[in-house]
Protein backbone atom coordinates (compact mmCIF):
# COMPACT_ATOMS: atom_id res chain seq x y z
CA UNK A 1 0.00 0.00 0.00
CA UNK A 2 1.06 3.25 -0.91
CA UNK A 3 -0.35 6.98 -0.24
CA UNK A 4 1.12 9.69 -0.91
CA UNK A 5 -0.12 13.70 -0.49
CA UNK A 6 2.52 15.49 -2.94
CA UNK A 7 2.48 18.91 -5.56
CA UNK A 8 4.90 16.72 -7.61
CA UNK A 9 3.47 15.10 -10.91
CA UNK A 10 2.86 11.38 -11.15
CA UNK A 11 3.78 9.08 -13.63
CA UNK A 12 0.53 6.42 -14.03
CA UNK A 13 3.05 3.94 -15.77
CA UNK A 14 5.71 4.35 -13.16
CA UNK A 15 3.92 3.53 -10.44
CA UNK A 16 1.49 0.60 -12.21
CA UNK A 17 4.82 -0.95 -13.00
CA UNK A 18 5.90 -0.42 -8.98
CA UNK A 19 3.33 -2.34 -8.51
CA UNK A 20 3.65 -5.37 -10.51
CA UNK A 21 7.33 -5.87 -10.54
CA UNK A 22 8.60 -9.17 -9.69
CA UNK A 23 5.32 -10.76 -8.88
CA UNK A 24 3.28 -13.45 -11.10
CA UNK A 25 -0.14 -13.30 -8.73
CA UNK A 26 -1.74 -10.19 -10.25
CA UNK A 27 -4.26 -10.88 -12.56
CA UNK A 28 -5.99 -7.52 -12.65
CA UNK A 29 -5.36 -3.65 -12.60
CA UNK A 30 -7.62 -1.28 -12.51
CA UNK A 31 -6.46 2.32 -12.44
CA UNK A 32 -8.26 5.68 -12.38
CA UNK A 33 -6.47 9.00 -13.68
CA UNK A 34 -8.47 12.44 -12.52
CA UNK A 35 -7.39 15.28 -14.35
CA UNK A 36 -7.77 19.07 -14.26
CA UNK A 37 -10.10 20.14 -16.70
CA UNK A 38 -10.58 23.70 -18.61
CA UNK A 39 -14.09 24.10 -18.12
CA UNK A 40 -16.51 23.70 -14.96
CA UNK A 41 -19.53 24.45 -14.72
CA UNK A 42 -19.97 26.37 -17.64
CA UNK A 43 -16.81 28.74 -17.13
CA UNK A 44 -13.26 28.42 -18.81
CA UNK A 45 -10.64 27.45 -15.93
CA UNK A 46 -7.42 28.82 -16.38
CA UNK A 47 -6.08 26.85 -13.32
CA UNK A 48 -6.17 25.77 -9.98
CA UNK A 49 -5.16 25.69 -6.72
CA UNK A 50 -5.87 22.56 -4.30
CA UNK A 51 -6.12 23.15 -0.62
CA UNK A 52 -5.99 20.31 2.16
CA UNK A 53 -5.79 19.70 5.48
CA UNK A 54 -1.99 18.23 6.14
CA UNK A 55 -1.74 14.69 8.59
CA UNK A 56 -5.54 14.61 8.21
CA UNK A 57 -5.74 14.15 4.97
CA UNK A 58 -3.31 11.02 4.75
CA UNK A 59 -5.53 9.36 7.60
CA UNK A 60 -8.70 10.13 5.37
CA UNK A 61 -6.71 8.22 2.40
CA UNK A 62 -5.64 5.23 4.24
CA UNK A 63 -9.26 5.03 5.99
CA UNK A 64 -10.24 4.57 2.66
CA UNK A 65 -7.62 2.33 0.84
CA UNK A 66 -8.52 0.00 4.70
CA UNK A 67 -12.09 -0.03 3.93
CA UNK A 68 -11.38 -1.13 0.24
CA UNK A 69 -8.96 -3.74 1.36
CA UNK A 70 -12.29 -4.91 3.84
CA UNK A 71 -14.42 -5.11 1.29
CA UNK A 72 -12.51 -7.01 -1.40
CA UNK A 73 -9.62 -9.22 -1.85
CA UNK A 74 -7.09 -6.84 -3.45
CA UNK A 75 -2.70 -7.73 -3.77
CA UNK A 76 -1.96 -3.89 -3.57
CA UNK A 77 -3.27 -0.35 -3.84
CA UNK A 78 -1.68 2.62 -4.83
CA UNK A 79 -3.23 6.12 -3.83
CA UNK A 80 -1.39 9.59 -4.94
CA UNK A 81 -3.04 13.06 -4.42
CA UNK A 82 -1.56 16.70 -5.76
CA UNK A 83 -1.93 19.52 -3.88
CA UNK A 84 -1.53 23.40 -4.83
CA UNK A 85 -1.27 24.96 -8.04
CA UNK A 86 -2.38 22.84 -11.07
CA UNK A 87 -3.22 23.99 -14.58
CA UNK A 88 -5.71 22.15 -17.39
CA UNK A 89 -4.29 19.07 -18.32
CA UNK A 90 -2.85 18.25 -14.83
CA UNK A 91 -3.23 14.80 -13.24
CA UNK A 92 -4.95 15.46 -9.66
CA UNK A 93 -5.34 12.30 -8.17
CA UNK A 94 -4.20 8.33 -9.12
CA UNK A 95 -5.42 5.23 -7.66
CA UNK A 96 -4.05 1.94 -8.80
CA UNK A 97 -5.56 -1.82 -7.45
CA UNK A 98 -3.92 -4.57 -8.19
CA UNK A 99 -5.91 -8.29 -7.76
CA UNK A 100 -6.41 -11.36 -9.02
CA UNK A 101 -9.50 -10.78 -10.72
CA UNK A 102 -10.76 -7.88 -12.00
CA UNK A 103 -14.18 -7.60 -10.64
CA UNK A 104 -12.51 -7.20 -7.34
CA UNK A 105 -10.15 -4.43 -8.45
CA UNK A 106 -12.43 -2.50 -10.95
CA UNK A 107 -15.08 -2.29 -8.00
CA UNK A 108 -12.44 -1.01 -5.11
CA UNK A 109 -11.33 1.54 -7.25
CA UNK A 110 -14.32 3.08 -8.16
CA UNK A 111 -15.01 2.78 -4.70
CA UNK A 112 -11.88 4.26 -3.30
CA UNK A 113 -12.37 7.78 -5.68
CA UNK A 114 -16.20 7.93 -4.52
CA UNK A 115 -15.41 8.04 -0.74
CA UNK A 116 -12.44 10.32 -1.35
CA UNK A 117 -14.68 12.73 -3.51
CA UNK A 118 -16.64 13.23 -0.20
CA UNK A 119 -13.99 12.15 2.69
CA UNK A 120 -10.40 13.54 1.98
CA UNK A 121 -10.02 17.03 3.19
CA UNK A 122 -9.34 18.59 -0.46
CA UNK A 123 -11.10 21.60 -1.52
CA UNK A 124 -10.30 23.45 -5.21
CA UNK A 125 -10.14 26.92 -6.28
CA UNK A 126 -10.38 27.71 -10.21
CA UNK A 127 -9.53 30.51 -11.41
CA UNK A 128 -11.81 31.68 -14.00
CA UNK A 129 -12.85 34.98 -16.22
CA UNK A 130 -15.26 35.86 -13.27
CA UNK A 131 -12.76 35.73 -10.94
CA UNK A 132 -11.48 33.01 -8.56
CA UNK A 133 -13.95 30.55 -6.84
CA UNK A 134 -14.32 27.67 -4.89
CA UNK A 135 -15.57 24.47 -6.61
CA UNK A 136 -19.14 23.49 -4.35
CA UNK A 137 -19.43 20.02 -3.57
CA UNK A 138 -21.46 17.83 -5.82
CA UNK A 139 -24.37 16.48 -5.10
CA UNK A 140 -23.62 13.80 -7.76
CA UNK A 141 -21.15 12.75 -5.56
CA UNK A 142 -22.67 12.13 -2.74
CA UNK A 143 -24.95 9.66 -4.57
CA UNK A 144 -22.37 8.13 -5.86
CA UNK A 145 -20.88 7.38 -2.76
CA UNK A 146 -23.92 5.83 -0.61
CA UNK A 147 -24.56 3.30 -3.55
CA UNK A 148 -21.16 1.25 -2.03
CA UNK A 149 -23.89 1.33 1.34
CA UNK A 150 -22.64 2.41 4.74
CA UNK A 151 -19.45 1.77 6.17
CA UNK B 1 -11.33 23.20 28.11
CA UNK B 2 -9.07 24.70 25.67
CA UNK B 3 -9.19 23.75 21.92
CA UNK B 4 -7.05 24.32 18.98
CA UNK B 5 -9.68 25.48 15.82
CA UNK B 6 -8.51 25.29 12.13
CA UNK B 7 -10.17 26.61 9.48
CA UNK B 8 -10.11 25.57 5.26
CA UNK B 9 -11.07 26.73 2.45
CA UNK B 10 -13.75 29.29 1.84
CA UNK B 11 -14.62 28.99 5.47
CA UNK B 12 -10.69 30.19 5.97
CA UNK B 13 -11.16 32.73 3.97
CA UNK B 14 -14.54 34.05 4.59
CA UNK B 15 -13.78 33.83 8.60
CA UNK B 16 -10.93 35.68 7.73
CA UNK B 17 -8.94 32.83 9.99
CA UNK B 18 -7.36 30.16 9.59
CA UNK B 19 -6.22 28.70 13.45
CA UNK B 20 -7.00 29.99 16.68
CA UNK B 21 -7.02 28.49 20.21
CA UNK B 22 -10.00 29.41 22.23
CA UNK B 23 -11.56 28.26 25.74
CA UNK B 24 -14.52 26.35 25.12
CA UNK B 25 -17.35 26.38 27.76
CA UNK B 26 -18.92 23.51 26.18
CA UNK B 27 -18.61 19.88 25.82
CA UNK B 28 -19.32 18.77 22.28
CA UNK B 29 -19.06 20.16 18.66
CA UNK B 30 -22.36 21.60 18.98
CA UNK B 31 -21.45 23.66 22.42
CA UNK B 32 -18.19 24.82 20.64
CA UNK B 33 -20.39 25.63 16.99
CA UNK B 34 -22.82 28.16 19.13
CA UNK B 35 -19.99 29.83 20.79
CA UNK B 36 -18.55 30.33 17.49
CA UNK B 37 -22.12 31.66 16.28
CA UNK B 38 -22.43 34.13 19.24
CA UNK B 39 -19.74 35.98 17.49
CA UNK B 40 -22.18 37.49 15.33
CA UNK B 41 -21.14 38.59 11.30
CA UNK B 42 -19.92 35.87 9.56
CA UNK B 43 -19.46 33.86 11.82
CA UNK B 44 -23.47 33.68 12.45
CA UNK B 45 -23.90 33.41 9.08
CA UNK B 46 -21.36 30.81 7.83
CA UNK B 47 -22.30 28.32 10.47
CA UNK B 48 -25.65 28.68 11.05
CA UNK B 49 -27.85 25.95 11.05
CA UNK B 50 -28.67 24.23 7.82
CA UNK B 51 -25.37 25.56 6.64
CA UNK B 52 -23.32 22.93 4.77
CA UNK B 53 -19.79 22.38 6.47
CA UNK B 54 -18.04 19.09 8.12
CA UNK B 55 -16.31 19.00 11.70
CA UNK B 56 -13.19 17.02 12.56
CA UNK B 57 -12.18 16.38 16.01
CA UNK B 58 -8.47 15.47 16.42
CA UNK B 59 -9.14 14.77 12.19
CA UNK B 60 -12.03 12.42 11.95
CA UNK B 61 -14.77 13.78 10.99
CA UNK B 62 -17.73 13.98 13.14
CA UNK B 63 -21.24 14.73 14.29
CA UNK B 64 -22.62 17.50 16.05
CA UNK B 65 -22.91 15.85 18.97
CA UNK B 66 -19.71 14.28 19.62
CA UNK B 67 -17.64 15.24 22.80
CA UNK B 68 -14.61 17.23 22.89
CA UNK B 69 -11.27 16.53 24.68
CA UNK B 70 -9.09 19.25 26.41
CA UNK B 71 -6.11 20.21 23.48
CA UNK B 72 -8.29 18.57 21.02
CA UNK B 73 -7.37 20.18 17.08
CA UNK B 74 -11.21 20.81 15.76
CA UNK B 75 -11.48 21.75 12.12
CA UNK B 76 -14.15 23.46 10.32
CA UNK B 77 -14.70 23.23 7.07
CA UNK B 78 -16.76 23.13 3.63
CA UNK B 79 -18.04 19.72 2.17
CA UNK B 80 -14.68 18.29 -0.10
CA UNK B 81 -14.23 18.46 -3.42
CA UNK B 82 -11.20 16.69 -4.37
CA UNK B 83 -10.24 13.79 -6.50
CA UNK C 1 -10.31 5.48 -31.02
CA UNK C 2 -6.59 2.79 -31.03
CA UNK C 3 -7.32 -0.30 -31.43
CA UNK C 4 -4.78 -3.49 -32.02
CA UNK C 5 -3.66 -6.74 -31.98
CA UNK C 6 0.29 -7.89 -31.31
CA UNK C 7 2.45 -9.74 -30.08
CA UNK C 8 4.80 -7.21 -28.42
CA UNK C 9 4.18 -5.24 -25.31
CA UNK C 10 2.44 -1.91 -24.36
CA UNK C 11 3.33 0.51 -22.24
CA UNK C 12 0.17 1.49 -20.36
CA UNK C 13 1.98 5.01 -19.20
CA UNK C 14 2.94 5.92 -22.82
CA UNK C 15 -0.60 4.84 -24.03
CA UNK C 16 -2.30 6.76 -21.43
CA UNK C 17 -0.27 9.67 -22.27
CA UNK C 18 -0.97 9.57 -26.27
CA UNK C 19 -4.91 9.58 -25.00
CA UNK C 20 -4.71 12.62 -22.70
CA UNK C 21 -1.46 14.45 -25.10
CA UNK C 22 -2.36 17.76 -25.60
CA UNK C 23 -6.02 17.70 -24.36
CA UNK C 24 -7.27 19.95 -21.46
CA UNK C 25 -10.98 18.28 -21.58
CA UNK C 26 -10.50 15.44 -20.34
CA UNK C 27 -11.42 14.82 -16.79
CA UNK C 28 -10.71 10.98 -15.95
CA UNK C 29 -8.96 8.16 -17.85
CA UNK C 30 -10.03 4.86 -15.96
CA UNK C 31 -8.22 2.19 -17.15
CA UNK C 32 -7.08 -1.64 -17.01
CA UNK C 33 -4.33 -4.03 -17.33
CA UNK C 34 -5.02 -7.81 -17.35
CA UNK C 35 -1.91 -9.91 -16.50
CA UNK C 36 -0.97 -13.74 -17.38
CA UNK C 37 -1.31 -14.96 -13.46
CA UNK C 38 1.11 -17.75 -12.58
CA UNK C 39 -1.43 -20.03 -11.02
CA UNK C 40 -4.97 -21.11 -12.64
CA UNK C 41 -7.65 -23.27 -11.44
CA UNK C 42 -5.27 -24.75 -9.19
CA UNK C 43 -2.52 -25.49 -11.21
CA UNK C 44 1.06 -23.53 -11.91
CA UNK C 45 1.14 -21.93 -15.07
CA UNK C 46 4.51 -22.00 -16.85
CA UNK C 47 3.76 -19.88 -19.67
CA UNK C 48 0.49 -19.61 -22.06
CA UNK C 49 -0.29 -19.17 -25.70
CA UNK C 50 -3.10 -16.84 -27.04
CA UNK C 51 -4.52 -17.73 -30.02
CA UNK C 52 -7.08 -15.52 -31.95
CA UNK C 53 -8.94 -15.23 -35.53
CA UNK C 54 -7.25 -12.68 -37.68
CA UNK C 55 -9.77 -10.04 -38.89
CA UNK C 56 -12.41 -11.15 -37.20
CA UNK C 57 -10.43 -10.10 -33.69
CA UNK C 58 -10.32 -6.69 -34.84
CA UNK C 59 -13.89 -6.34 -36.32
CA UNK C 60 -15.32 -7.52 -32.78
CA UNK C 61 -12.77 -5.41 -30.56
CA UNK C 62 -14.16 -2.24 -32.70
CA UNK C 63 -17.45 -3.45 -32.46
CA UNK C 64 -17.22 -3.49 -28.29
CA UNK C 65 -15.29 -0.06 -28.05
CA UNK C 66 -18.03 1.31 -30.55
CA UNK C 67 -20.83 0.02 -28.50
CA UNK C 68 -19.32 1.55 -25.12
CA UNK C 69 -19.03 4.73 -26.95
CA UNK C 70 -22.64 4.92 -28.04
CA UNK C 71 -23.61 3.82 -24.66
CA UNK C 72 -21.72 6.74 -22.38
CA UNK C 73 -19.87 9.81 -23.66
CA UNK C 74 -16.34 9.15 -24.36
CA UNK C 75 -13.76 11.36 -25.36
CA UNK C 76 -11.30 8.64 -26.28
CA UNK C 77 -10.67 4.78 -26.23
CA UNK C 78 -7.44 2.81 -26.76
CA UNK C 79 -7.57 -0.98 -26.88
CA UNK C 80 -4.85 -2.82 -26.86
CA UNK C 81 -4.64 -7.05 -26.86
CA UNK C 82 -1.31 -9.28 -26.70
CA UNK C 83 -1.42 -13.13 -28.89
CA UNK C 84 0.86 -15.65 -29.03
CA UNK C 85 3.40 -16.49 -26.25
CA UNK C 86 3.41 -15.16 -22.69
CA UNK C 87 4.68 -15.66 -19.19
CA UNK C 88 3.61 -15.06 -16.10
CA UNK C 89 3.61 -11.53 -14.78
CA UNK C 90 3.06 -10.32 -18.77
CA UNK C 91 0.47 -7.97 -19.21
CA UNK C 92 -2.20 -9.40 -21.87
CA UNK C 93 -4.63 -6.53 -22.32
CA UNK C 94 -4.98 -3.04 -21.93
CA UNK C 95 -8.37 -0.72 -22.07
CA UNK C 96 -8.24 2.88 -21.25
CA UNK C 97 -10.99 5.22 -21.52
CA UNK C 98 -10.78 9.27 -21.45
CA UNK C 99 -14.02 10.84 -20.27
CA UNK C 100 -15.25 14.23 -19.12
CA UNK C 101 -16.27 12.65 -15.96
CA UNK C 102 -15.40 9.23 -14.30
CA UNK C 103 -18.54 7.38 -14.00
CA UNK C 104 -18.22 6.94 -17.71
CA UNK C 105 -15.19 6.17 -17.88
CA UNK C 106 -15.46 3.54 -15.16
CA UNK C 107 -18.53 1.94 -16.76
CA UNK C 108 -17.21 2.21 -20.47
CA UNK C 109 -13.87 0.31 -19.05
CA UNK C 110 -15.45 -2.59 -17.51
CA UNK C 111 -18.00 -3.08 -19.97
CA UNK C 112 -15.42 -3.38 -22.49
CA UNK C 113 -13.51 -5.75 -20.69
CA UNK C 114 -16.70 -7.75 -19.58
CA UNK C 115 -17.55 -8.08 -23.41
CA UNK C 116 -14.46 -8.58 -24.61
CA UNK C 117 -14.74 -11.75 -22.60
CA UNK C 118 -17.21 -13.10 -24.10
CA UNK C 119 -17.30 -11.87 -27.62
CA UNK C 120 -13.69 -11.26 -28.71
CA UNK C 121 -12.59 -14.55 -30.76
CA UNK C 122 -9.00 -15.06 -28.13
CA UNK C 123 -8.59 -18.48 -27.00
CA UNK C 124 -5.39 -19.16 -24.17
CA UNK C 125 -3.74 -22.21 -23.81
CA UNK C 126 -1.76 -22.75 -20.80
CA UNK C 127 1.38 -24.99 -19.86
CA UNK C 128 0.87 -26.93 -16.84
CA UNK C 129 3.05 -29.92 -14.92
CA UNK C 130 0.09 -31.82 -15.76
CA UNK C 131 0.82 -30.95 -19.71
CA UNK C 132 -1.05 -28.26 -21.97
CA UNK C 133 -4.56 -27.15 -21.46
CA UNK C 134 -6.83 -25.06 -23.09
CA UNK C 135 -8.73 -22.20 -20.45
CA UNK C 136 -11.78 -23.09 -20.09
CA UNK C 137 -14.82 -20.36 -20.20
CA UNK C 138 -15.78 -19.15 -16.91
CA UNK C 139 -19.51 -18.85 -16.32
CA UNK C 140 -18.38 -15.61 -14.40
CA UNK C 141 -17.71 -14.20 -17.19
CA UNK C 142 -20.99 -14.81 -19.01
CA UNK C 143 -22.87 -13.08 -16.04
CA UNK C 144 -20.55 -10.43 -15.81
CA UNK C 145 -21.22 -9.79 -19.52
CA UNK C 146 -25.03 -9.76 -18.64
CA UNK C 147 -25.11 -7.46 -16.47
CA UNK C 148 -24.90 -4.75 -18.97
CA UNK C 149 -27.99 -5.67 -20.53
CA UNK C 150 -29.21 -6.44 -24.36
CA UNK C 151 -27.84 -5.10 -27.16
CA UNK D 1 -22.56 -24.04 -52.42
CA UNK D 2 -18.92 -23.30 -51.59
CA UNK D 3 -17.88 -22.40 -48.55
CA UNK D 4 -14.64 -21.56 -46.66
CA UNK D 5 -14.82 -23.29 -43.14
CA UNK D 6 -12.16 -22.46 -40.01
CA UNK D 7 -11.75 -24.11 -36.65
CA UNK D 8 -9.74 -22.72 -34.04
CA UNK D 9 -8.02 -23.52 -30.75
CA UNK D 10 -9.23 -26.74 -28.80
CA UNK D 11 -11.70 -27.63 -31.91
CA UNK D 12 -8.90 -27.11 -34.80
CA UNK D 13 -6.59 -29.49 -32.72
CA UNK D 14 -9.32 -31.73 -31.85
CA UNK D 15 -10.74 -31.79 -35.37
CA UNK D 16 -7.31 -31.79 -36.52
CA UNK D 17 -7.91 -29.48 -39.19
CA UNK D 18 -7.39 -25.39 -39.18
CA UNK D 19 -9.46 -24.59 -42.65
CA UNK D 20 -10.68 -26.68 -45.24
CA UNK D 21 -12.93 -25.21 -48.64
CA UNK D 22 -16.53 -27.74 -49.05
CA UNK D 23 -19.67 -27.96 -50.44
CA UNK D 24 -22.41 -27.47 -48.08
CA UNK D 25 -26.18 -29.20 -49.73
CA UNK D 26 -28.11 -26.38 -47.22
CA UNK D 27 -28.63 -23.09 -46.64
CA UNK D 28 -27.93 -22.68 -42.95
CA UNK D 29 -25.34 -23.01 -40.36
CA UNK D 30 -27.34 -25.83 -38.70
CA UNK D 31 -26.93 -27.63 -42.16
CA UNK D 32 -23.17 -27.02 -42.09
CA UNK D 33 -23.11 -28.19 -38.76
CA UNK D 34 -25.12 -31.36 -39.49
CA UNK D 35 -23.62 -31.99 -42.52
CA UNK D 36 -19.60 -32.00 -40.47
CA UNK D 37 -21.48 -34.03 -37.59
CA UNK D 38 -22.25 -36.67 -40.53
CA UNK D 39 -18.58 -37.24 -41.11
CA UNK D 40 -18.75 -39.44 -37.33
CA UNK D 41 -15.99 -39.61 -35.24
CA UNK D 42 -14.69 -36.60 -33.43
CA UNK D 43 -16.71 -34.09 -35.81
CA UNK D 44 -19.71 -35.82 -34.41
CA UNK D 45 -18.62 -35.94 -30.81
CA UNK D 46 -17.30 -32.15 -30.83
CA UNK D 47 -20.17 -31.01 -32.67
CA UNK D 48 -22.92 -32.82 -30.87
CA UNK D 49 -25.72 -30.49 -29.63
CA UNK D 50 -25.22 -29.68 -26.24
CA UNK D 51 -21.61 -29.04 -27.02
CA UNK D 52 -20.39 -25.46 -26.15
CA UNK D 53 -18.84 -23.77 -29.98
CA UNK D 54 -19.56 -21.31 -31.66
CA UNK D 55 -20.31 -20.02 -35.29
CA UNK D 56 -19.38 -16.58 -36.99
CA UNK D 57 -20.06 -16.12 -40.54
CA UNK D 58 -18.28 -13.49 -42.30
CA UNK D 59 -16.65 -13.05 -38.83
CA UNK D 60 -19.68 -12.51 -37.39
CA UNK D 61 -21.24 -14.33 -34.57
CA UNK D 62 -24.25 -15.62 -35.59
CA UNK D 63 -26.71 -18.08 -34.05
CA UNK D 64 -27.46 -21.98 -35.97
CA UNK D 65 -30.50 -20.72 -38.27
CA UNK D 66 -28.74 -18.29 -39.69
CA UNK D 67 -28.26 -18.09 -43.54
CA UNK D 68 -25.06 -18.86 -45.26
CA UNK D 69 -23.80 -17.35 -48.88
CA UNK D 70 -22.26 -18.67 -51.62
CA UNK D 71 -18.24 -18.01 -50.79
CA UNK D 72 -18.58 -17.88 -47.11
CA UNK D 73 -15.60 -17.87 -44.20
CA UNK D 74 -17.50 -19.69 -41.57
CA UNK D 75 -15.59 -20.21 -38.37
CA UNK D 76 -16.63 -22.58 -35.68
CA UNK D 77 -14.49 -22.17 -32.25
CA UNK D 78 -14.80 -23.07 -28.97
CA UNK D 79 -16.49 -20.19 -26.44
CA UNK D 80 -13.78 -17.19 -26.14
CA UNK D 81 -11.05 -17.06 -23.07
CA UNK D 82 -9.21 -13.81 -24.06
CA UNK D 83 -8.78 -11.08 -21.78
Amino acid sequence: MKILVQSEAFELGAEVDALRRGRTDIGAIASFVGLARDMNDGSDVAAMTLEHYPGMTEKALAALVEEAQSRWTLLDVTLIHRVGRLLPGDPIVLVAVAGSHRGEAFAACEFIMDYLKTRAPFWKKEVTPEGERWVEARASDDVAATRWGKT
Amino acid sequence: MKLRVLYFARLRERLGCAEETLDCAGSTVADLVAQLQARGGVWAEELATGRAYRVAVNQDIVALDAALTENAAVAIFPPVTGG
